[in-house]
């Protein structure tokens, strides 16, 4: 019976990874590029949901597409001023640049929002629902469901769209692309707001069910990259699978061998990864 | 260059005599052990272009073998030295050889993920002090224990470290080893079609760097007598690595230095300005010099000075 | 005998891109490998490098088992080989690109120096030695690729396409320089689709259509058979969809 | 090329040296050099310890007859040298250990410091307390719970905080009196944050236990920046002990508040071990659902009128906020620190170390729970005590010890309203 608990734990905080990892992987799938600073763009999507929630004191619905709508908007500026140019630059600029964003957006969250840990204050989804003997927090139950309908509306886009084409198109071959009238640098950086927007909404979600600080970034960095890896560099279903997943081992191992493991069974099942499968499920070679 | 070379040596020599005071002490010795663990870096990540951002892995082990042995056998911590540098290149090779096979984002991917891994298996494992690590002799029982009282003997221990680093990167440099892990760097393809043996060139990069980096840990944790898994293995020990190389120009022999002499006063500047009104400015300022750094100039001060050179030279001639 | 490929088969997943093509190739000649693009000509090129590894068949290189080696084996025995886009070291000046080449067969710096400055002589890259590679054209970059593989002293040099895309006058300086290398006892396999070189250059040609090998000899006698019209010109029939 | 690497060398020296002029010694007067993170994980703690130690030192500067026998209240500065005030020097060594000993150098050679006072996390104050034993200053530890940073033979490290074997100690003394008065503790369960703090306190818990016979179901380690803890609430829920004790943060505690709501699951009693349950973010997150939760606190706000309380009344308008009970424990070393060094009557480190050694204020001139304080020969206060505190409505009252209890304890606790 506790298994079953936490297990649907497990999965609900899986999608929530699910979502915000989709939108890792679609940078990483067009342009084979990895953003660092991507955890940090879901912390931001959280105090995003705290300022909407205490200043204009909106609901769960207003700070979401707040959080999703801000962090679009930085995702295309971060794309414009910085990738752009350094995404044709040696390895190490690349790597840099992104770790540099890292370090700035969260020592500025430091010195704005201060270290302390902050929640958000009860909103309509508090409290918990008992379906079948199971207890589910209301949040977490919101969060997994949105987090989940949203990766599946943007793989939709991506695979049925005209619009999705033309990204696909893009990351399959810029030059050809560019042939066809598209224009790549739009596209890419449509596809980096869609990431960091998906970001926002999944640090919105988060935020409904758990405090945060500014230094949560880090860890959300470092497991979307594990999900992105496991689901397959590109690959949006990818994914969401393998969001579910690690939401599951996390869970599991944190009840069976006990909390302090749950990082190193993942971390551990990422270096794994990276030797035995580089491309992951179901990513391409 | 070798004027200039001479100067900085020279500078870097009486650098203590001339600022003979505590404070710039430390500062001189925080600077050359930044120097060092990012020239060590720079043997892998600037020349062999595999930019791990998880060196931190042999630092730690660097800083905990000499603690370990003092902690477990009350030997002197410098004899953990030998056993650090056998471990990091032992891990070298575990790590090195399944990851080295993989290319720019995942290799840096991987060398992370390891990194955390070791960072909260140590955080555990109570034969090393668990997440309270472990403790140097604070009072030396014996001038063996490297304990001084003053920074100056830390400071020339760590320059003689500096310069046997330099000296053994400029035969690298000069050597066959040298223009291999160049020429992966520029192109892995186009070496192998040459004949470059590039997984074993790379390893041994990685080798060369884990044992230097592993010597620096060792000197930062005789110099702090304390180390604990964050101080240790954290990823700002290797972000810091990375930043002083690039910073300085990767892949050239003196660019970790310079790196080092902008960044290490720079940041001191930072925490004794801002440092008692408690904002975060100093990775603020790392987080805003990357950036800037990889958007401009990845090469660094070091291209940037290429670059200005020439004009300097004219704008001299002229006047 | 030189270089004795049998029987080679390269296969990504389903699709064969090269089935049982074989070449045998004796020290000093010139042999040419033409065909239209998508023929399998790169990837049998890329096989003789050791660059891929092909699913079946063998390649002996002067009774040395080559097969399923790595490209630094193949650069060892004396087989070197260019890149249809020229894959030139950028930020490395001319002299230490030439002097990577030089040091598989000169390990110290002072006696592969000396090899690569006379290289770059001989193939009249000399006086730009203190460049780098960045500032050339992509005829000095052809150029630059030659040499430095020349710097291996290669037995047998892989040729793709190195004289593709030059002017007229860069064409004649190209095909000179060839002449001249192999005049010094280089054998040369070559991948080229400017017939005017093949005929004079090559004295035996193979030609690729589909991942078959479908005609060889002479280039004379080659270019008339039907087969070979029919591949590049074709009767009609829409090239396979990929 | 000669001359411009002569130029480039010229130009790093000269940016080099702008960078060197740093700020120049200031006036004389007895000099406290403070290390706390100002930036960083704990900056919220180093905050919240730099106001309570500001205010200290006005009380110590200032007359404050109203403060009744608080050592150096009534006067102004420090009487036995003159009225010497005390300044304070606060450094932010970021949680970094190194940087921690790099500025307790400059405060001691640079800033020219009498005493130092600090360090917060464990393994700063390791690293400062070794700069200051091989200096020769006196160092006052006034929040670190590590075990052995007193226990290194060291001549000028003191420590006025309880340690974790102090607080273990309390537990059990309540666990004992609880089965005294009848209430059956069959077992008790750990759940502590994994870095130095947690873990001291959690293996000092299970020792004490061990001596106690008090049986330990189970002890769970976790990492503070977990997003979710519901794996270890259903751990609890399957051992079923009658009390919980958590060793965590800010965060974490308020999370394991509304995790155990969200999963029905409320044991006997939860006893929070200060840190997380006494910040000033816990009461207002979980108030309606942690009713009768416990916590310990050697600070108590007291009744109005009393000494106590008009100091949080002061701190309040600094900070508007509650002193918390970190903040008090080292505003508390701060007045020992001042009265030690106003006994010593000169700025002489030998005579501040042998007036340190010799403290011994009685209950009555403390701010603290404490039953004074006095250094053994390893400087660790061996008076120090702690109440254990309850949450009733949205406040804490001091329940036990019962000599100093203001309410009456709930057992077991009503955590939320069904």
């Amino acid at each position: 019976m506790l298994l079953l608990q936490v297990i649907v734990g497990g999965l609900l905080l899986g999608a929530v990874y699910a979502l915000f990892s989709s939108g890792l992987t679609l940078i990483w799938g067009m342009m084979n590029f990895i953003n660092f600073a991507h955890g940090e763009f879901v912390m931001l999507g959280m105090y995003v949901a705290l300022v909407v929630v205490t200043w204009i004191g909106g609901g769960p619905a207003a700070f979401g597409l707040g959080a999703a709508f801000a962090l679009f908007v930085l995702g295309v500026v971060v794309y414009l001023s910085l990738i752009r140019h350094v995404v044709r630059g040696p390895m190490l600029a690349q790597i840099l640049s992104t770790f540099g964003l890292a370090l700035l957006l969260r020592y500025s969250a430091f010195w704005i929002f201060s270290a302390n840990f902050v929640s958000l204050p009860q909103t309509s989804l508090s409290g918990t629902v008992n379906l079948a003997g199971i207890l589910m927090p209301v949040a977490q139950l919101v969060a997994g469901v949105v987090a989940i309908t949203l990766t599946v509306a943007l793989h939709l886009l991506l695979a049925r769209t005209a619009l999705g084409s033309r990204l696909l198109a893009v990351a399959e071959d810029r030059n050809a692309a560019m042939l066809m009238g598209i224009r790549p640098d739009r596209m890419q950086a449509l596809a980096w707001g869609l990431s960091a927007g998906a970001a926002g909404i999944a640090g919105a979600l988060m935020a409904i069910a758990y405090p945060w600080s500014p230094s949560v970034g880090e860890t959300f960095g470092l497991t979307a990259f594990v999900v992105v890896a496991l689901g397959g560099f590109g690959s949006v279903p990818g994914a969401l699978y393998a969001g579910l997943i690690i939401g599951l081992i996390q869970a599991l191992s944190a009840y069976w061998l006990g909390p302090v493991y749950k990082d190193i069974v993942v971390y551990a099942l990422f270096a794994a990864l990276l030797w035995l499968r580089p491309q992951g499920l179901l990513g391409r070679a | 260059m070798r004027y200039g070379a001479v100067t900085l040596w020279a500078a870097l020599l009486a650098y203590p005599l001339v600022l003979y005071n505590q404070f710039y002490w430390d500062i001189g010795v925080g600077l050359l052990l930044a120097a060092i663990t990012a020239s060590a870096w720079n043997i892998v990540g600037g020349y062999a272009g595999q930019v791990s951002v998880g060196h931190a892995m042999f630092f730690g082990i660097g800083a905990y073998a000499p603690l370990l042995v003092y902690h477990l056998w009350k030997l002197p911590p410098v004899a953990g030295v030998p056993l650090a540098i056998g471990l990091s290149l032992a891990l070298a090779v575990i790590i090195g050889v399944p990851t080295l096979r993989l290319k720019g984002h995942y290799f840096s991917m991987a060398t992370i993920a390891i990194a955390e891994l070791i960072r909260i298996f140590v955080g555990t494992w109570d034969l090393v002090g668990a997440a309270i690590g472990l403790q140097g002799p604070a009072v030396g029982r014996g001038w063996w224990d490297l304990t001084f009282r003053s920074e100056i003997p830390y400071y020339y221990i760590f320059l003689g470290v500096l310069a046997v680093l330099l000296s053994v990167t400029a035969v690298v440099e000069r050597g066959r080893f040298g223009y291999y892990l160049r020429a992966i760097k520029a192109g892995e393809r186009a070496a192998r079609s040459l004949g470059v043996p590039v997984q074993q060139t790379k390893l041994k990069a990685l080798m060369l760097s884990a044992a230097f980096t592993s010597v620096a840990g060792s000197l930062y944790a005789i110099k702090t007598g304390f180390i604990d898994p964050e101080s240790g293995f954290g990823i700002l020990v290797s972000v810091q690595m990375v930043i002083v190389a690039a910073l300085g120009g990767a892949g050239t022999r003196l660019g970790p230095l310079v790196g080092a002499l902008v960044l290490v006063p720079a940041q001191t500047a930072i925490n004794t300005w801002f440092g008692g009104g408690g904002t975060g400015l100093t990775y603020i300022l790392y987080g805003g010099i990357i950036l800037v750094l990889a958007r401009f100039e990845p090469g660094g001060l070091h291209e940037l000075w290429h670059r200005a050179a020439p004009l300097l030279r004219r704008r001299a001639r002229a006047a | 005998m030189l270089l004795e490929a049998s029987e080679v088969s390269m296969a990504f997943g389903s699709f064969a891109a090269v089935s049982g093509a074989s070449l045998a190739v004796e020290e000093g000649e010139i042999v040419g490998l033409i065909g239209p693009n998508g023929a399998g000509k790169s990837t049998f090129f890329n096989c003789l490098a050791g660059d891929m590894q092909p699913t079946s068949g063998r390649i002996v290189f002067a009774g040395v088992d080559l097969t399923r080696t790595s490209p630094e084996t193949h650069a060892l025995a004396g087989i070197g080989r260019t890149f249809q886009v020229p894959a030139t070291f950028e930020d490395m000046t001319l002299l230490d690109n030439v002097m990577v080449g030089a040091f598989l067969r000169y390990p110290q710096p002072e006696q592969a120096r000396e090899h690569a400055r006379r290289i770059l002589g001989l193939t009249g890259l000399g006086g730009y030695a203190g460049q780098r590679a960045r500032s050339l054209g992509t005829p000095g970059r052809k150029r630059l690729e030659i040499a430095r593989v020349l710097a291996t002293r290669p037995r047998l040099m892989l040729l793709d396409e190195a004289l593709a895309g030059l002017t007229p006058t860069e064409l004649q300086q190209a095909v000179a320089l060839v002449r001249e290398i192999h005049a010094s006892g280089v054998t040369l396999v070559i991948v080229e689709h400017i017939m005017e070189v093949i005929m004079t250059l090559t004295k035996r040609v193979l030609v690729f259509n589909q991942g078959h090998v479908i005609a060889s000899g002479a280039p004379e006698s080659v270019v008339r058979e039907e087969a070979v019209i029919e591949a590049y010109i074709g009767r009609g029939r829409r090239k396979r969809r990929q | 090329m000669k001359r411009t690497s002569a130029l480039r060398v010229a130009a790093l020296a000269a940016c080099a040296a702008f960078l060197y002029s740093i700020a120049s010694p200031a006036a004389d007067s007895v000099k406290i050099g403070i290390l706390w993170p100002l930036t960083g994980n704990a900056a919220a703690a180093g905050q919240a310890s730099k106001a309570a130690a500001e205010l200290a030192a006005e009380i110590v500067n200032h007359a404050h007859p109203e403060l009744g026998d608080l050592p150096l209240a009534k006067t102004a500065g420090l009487p036995n040298m003159g009225g010497a005030t005390l300044e304070l020097v606060f450094v932010d060594h970021q949680g970094n250990p190194s940087l921690a000993q790099q500025l307790a150098t400059r405060l001691i050679t640079q800033d020219k410091v009498n005493v130092l006072l600090g360090a917060y996390q464990s393994s700063c104050s390791f690293t400062a307390t070794a700069v200051a034993e091989r200096y020769g200053v006196p160092f006052m530890v006034g929040e670190s719970a590590a075990l052995n940073i007193t226990g290194r033979g060291f001549r000028w490290v003191f420590r006025g905080t309880p340690i974790a074997s102090d607080y273990a100690r309390t537990y059990m003394r309540f666990f004992t009196d609880m089965r005294k008065s009848g209430t059956t503790i069959g077992s008790i369960a750990i759940v502590n944050e994994n870095t130095d703090y947690g873990t001291s306190v959690a293996d000092a818990i299970v020792a004490e236990a061990k001596k106690a016979d008090i049986s330990v179901a189970i002890r769970i380690p976790y990492s503070a920046s977990s997003s979710d803890v519901s794996a270890q609430v259903l751990q609890l829920k399957e051992k079923k002990p009658d009390v919980v004790i958590f060793i965590s943060y800010t965060a974490d505690s308020i999370l394991y508040m509304k995790t155990m709501r969200n999963l029905d699951y409320r044991p006997a009693m939860v006893i929070g071990d200060d840190t997380g349950f006494s910040d000033p973010s816990f009461i207002p997150a979980v108030a309606d659902i942690a009713q009768g939760a416990m916590n310990r606190s050697a600070w108590a706000i007291g009744k109005p009128g009393s000494t106590t309380y008009r100091i949080n009344e002061m701190y309040k308008a600094k900070t508007g906020r509650d002193l918390d009970d970190t903040s008090a424990r080292n505003m508390q070393s701060f007045f020992a620190l001042a009265d030690a060094l106003n006994r010593a009557g000169s700025t002489d480190p030998e005579k501040m170390r042998a007036a340190l050694a010799q403290t011994d204020l009685k209950p009555e001139q403390l701010m603290m729970g404490y039953q004074g304080v006095k250094f053994d020969s390893t400087g660790q206060n061996v008076l120090a005590a702690t109440y254990l505190i309850q949450l009733h409505g949205s406040r804490y009252e001091l329940v036990w010890p019962d000599r100093a209890a203001t309410a009456k304890l709930q057992w077991p606790m009503k955590g939320w309203t069904r």
